[in-house]
């Protein structure tokens, strides 16, 4: 009964959705779902574990057309998570916190600020990472990224045509998460 | 009392589940229960189609015996050949009996319409005679 | 945390954090795939097997639903594992919470133990699944054992005893095998 | 044979036993307990779809091979669920025996009535149960290369299986019919059987 470790594909998957100003997200929220699924950018990327680097196989950017946001290309949007990714695990392995105990780590980077927005993570304690990005008066969006955990276990694991460190293509999925984001 | 009842839980397909004597015991009897029992299925066929309730009383006659039938809602008949007419204590029975067989399909292993070999149902049913039959 | 603080977490997680479903169509819907796995594998060993691993599959997707529905954090220790899987694991989904008995010397193993399982409900063995040791459950050992291996983690889940089998009590023996470095590779079975 | 060798796996030939005992004498009249996580039956029954999927090579297969897991658990859900009703009585006939999925059978499992319970305008025989959005279903997402499957094919077998119970029996299926937010919202189509149709009429005639 012992668990194959057999396999050696690993992932974690970002999702990120970036949107400008909150004084004009505010209006966007009224003016209705189209247009605020134009502040979202959302891609997922692949991280093989053997080959030392990352390599990407996957990526998904379905939301970022019209975004007032600089538009990334997906080689750059891939680079962006990965490069992430690397910084994120040496910040927690240079993390006070990690010394002396085995299995209570530093959660790693939270945001990072720009002169005008910032990236928010949060890392799921199996791995995942949940993305966004957001002007600089959105301080905590923890809360927010959480609940996108939910819709994750939800809409992808529980779905039986979803397969793990597979794109997710929902309906449901992508129509609660911009529900959510209208309530930020 | 020397009277026997014959008792039978006959499946969707008219194939006996489960048979059961009580009371004084008469071997040769068996077959010419069987026969009784089978030839009444299809007057319960008949009346089931009139009354939406499971007891449906006493469907059939031969001789000296009264043939009782109550229909489950999944279609089961539960048949007790009986010479004396009880209509109450015979409703009691099934009512009982219907319990048993109900907790014994809830079973995920029991495949409907097969034979019922449990010995602890049986030994239930023979409860149930002791307290309302014999 | 303490041990009290996961039984509050699993409670409250239970009454107000999760949708319900009647618990009838759940345990008539497992005894039916059971049976339906008899049917297809003809064979008790291989019904134990193909439990054991649509568990797994399960456990590595489930793991995500109870931290996302409970903010627990990962665990400091074996001790705190089996409290989490009993009190937060089993009360959230099933709304059960096996008792923790049995610890070995090294800290290693322990059973958990299921006064009252609801997948066996209505359940009763076919003399010959008694014999050829069908785990009827087996379905949580493979949870169980998906389910901690995401949180780094590789461990051997077991049944022990179980009611269906004539036994006084249900247990599962879960044996912590080593602790996995971070990012592993994980997959379906 | 095959056949022959899963009935001996099968076999219930019980001894007298604890377990058998206390199952025959447990009190079913009330649920022993009310409820399980949905996600609970959203892993294991996404599971079972995985399952299923890797046996079989189409979706009408895949849909057949939901319906046989239905139909097990339909015989067992109506029969527990009439016998707590306060009369316990049977249906035999076709608007009864619909009505009553409709609405009790709703209820029992899913804690609400069908959304709508119709009959096709195009023949007598079929009717049409629909749920809105059965929550059994609400995280799965099929995709569009499977458009044709619904999930639904579980449902249907309960409700297949019912009908036989109420000695109705019709092919059922199930299919998933969107509407504006209801991206899963399923019918069930009961198409009734011939002789199921002829005795309704001689019924109808015989009042």
């Amino acid at each position: 009964m012992v668990g194959g470790f057999t396999k050696s594909i690993s992932s974690f998957t970002y999702r990120t959705f970036f949107k400008k100003e909150s004084t004009y997200f505010t209006t966007v929220v009224a003016s209705g779902v189209a247009f605020s699924i134009a502040f979202n950018t959302m891609f997922e990327k692949y991280w093989d574990n053997k080959t030392a680097g990352t390599k990407w196989i996957d990526i998904k950017d379905r939301y970022a057309k019209d975004s007032k946001l600089g538009q990334l290309s997906s080689n750059e949007a891939l680079t962006l998570a990965g490069t992430f990714h690397g910084i994120h695990v040496l910040a927690s392995r240079i993390s006070p916190a990690t010394k002396g105990s085995q299995s209570v780590k530093d959660s790693g980077i939270q945001t990072i600020d720009t002169k005008n927005f910032r990236i928010h993570c949060y890392q799921t304690p199996t791995g995942i990472k949940f993305m966004a990005a957001t002007d600089l008066l959105e301080t905590k969006l923890s809360d927010v990224l959480v609940k996108m955990y939910g819709l994750y276990s939800d809409y992808a694991l529980k779905n039986p045509f979803y397969n793990l460190e597979m794109p997710i293509r929902s309906e449901m999925f992508d129509s609660r998460l911009v529900q959510l984001v209208k309530t930020v | 009392m020397s009277t026997t009842y014959y008792f039978a839980i006959v499946g969707t397909n008219d194939s006996p589940l489960y048979e059961a004597e009580f009371g004084a015991h008469q071997d040769e009897s068996k077959y010419l229960n069987q026969f009784i029992l089978h030839a009444a299925l299809d007057l319960v066929d008949d009346a089931q189609f009139m009354t939406n309730a499971c007891y449906l009383k006493t469907v059939d006659r031969y001789n000296d015996w009264n043939v009782s039938a109550y229909v489950t809602p999944s279609n089961t008949r539960l048949m007790l050949l009986h010479e004396n007419k009880m209509e109450e204590t015979i409703r009691s029975f099934f009512v009982d009996a219907h319990e048993l067989y109900l907790k014994t399909m809830l079973n995920p292993f029991y495949e409907p319409n097969t034979p019922i070999q449990s010995q602890t149902f049986d030994s239930k049913i023979n409860g149930l005679a002791k307290k309302y039959l014999l | 945390m303490a041990a009290k603080q996961y039984k509050a977490i699993g409670e409250e997680a239970w009454k107000n954090n999760v949708e319900k479903v009647n618990a009838e169509l759940f345990i008539f819907t497992y005894g039916s795939l059971v049976v339906q796995l008899v049917k297809d594998f003809e064979d008790y060993g291989a019904v134990n097997k193909q439990l054991d691993k649509m568990g797994y599959n399960i456990g590595v997707r489930l793991i995500d639903d109870i931290l996302a529905r409970t903010g627990i954090d990962k665990c400091a220790d074996f001790h705190t594992t089996a409290e989490v899987v009993a009190k937060v694991g089993f009360r959230v989904f099933l709304n059960i919470a096996p008792a923790i008995a049995n610890w070995s010397a090294d800290a290693k193993e322990f059973s958990l133990i299921l006064e009252d399982n609801p997948l066996n409900d209505f359940c009763e063995l076919p003399p010959k699944a008694v014999q050829e040791g069908l785990w009827y459950s087996n379905v949580l050992c493979g949870v169980i054992r998906g389910a901690l291996e995401m949180m780094q983690m590789q461990t051997e889940v077991w049944f022990v005893h179980d009611v269906l089998r004539g036994d006084d009590v249900s247990e599962i023996r879960v044996k912590l095998v080593k602790i996995l470095d971070e990012e592993v590779p994980v997959g379906d079975e | 044979m095959t056949a022959t060798h899963v009935q001996s796996l099968l076999k219930l030939d019980t001894k007298t036993t604890k377990r058998a005992n206390m199952l025959l004498e447990q009190n079913v009249a009330r649920p022993r307990r009310e409820k399980v996580s949905l996600s609970a039956f959203a892993f294991v029954f996404a599971e079972i779809v995985r399952y299923s999927q890797n046996r079989v090579l189409g979706i009408q297969d895949l849909e057949a091979k939901l319906n046989e897991i239905g139909k097990r658990v339909g015989v067992r859900v109506f029969e527990l669920t009439m016998w707590r009703e306060k009369n316990v009585h049977r249906e035999s006939r076709v608007l009864q025996t619909l009505v009553f999925l409709n609405t009790v059978v709703w209820r029992a499992l899913f804690d609400k009535q069908a959304d709508s319970l119709e009959r096709s305008t195009e023949s007598d025989d079929e009717y049409m149960i629909t749920d809105n959005e059965p929550a059994i279903l609400k995280y799965i997402s099929v995709p569009k290369e499977m458009a044709s499957f619904s999930p639904g094919a579980f449902i249907s077998g309960i409700v297949e299986a019912i009908a036989e119970c109420c000695q109705c029996p019709a092919r059922v299926t199930s299919h998933v019919v969107p509407a504006e937010g209801m991206p899963l919202r399923t019918v069930i189509l009961l198409k009734f059987d011939k002789e199921v149709m002829e005795r309704e009429k001689r019924l109808e005639a015989g009042k």
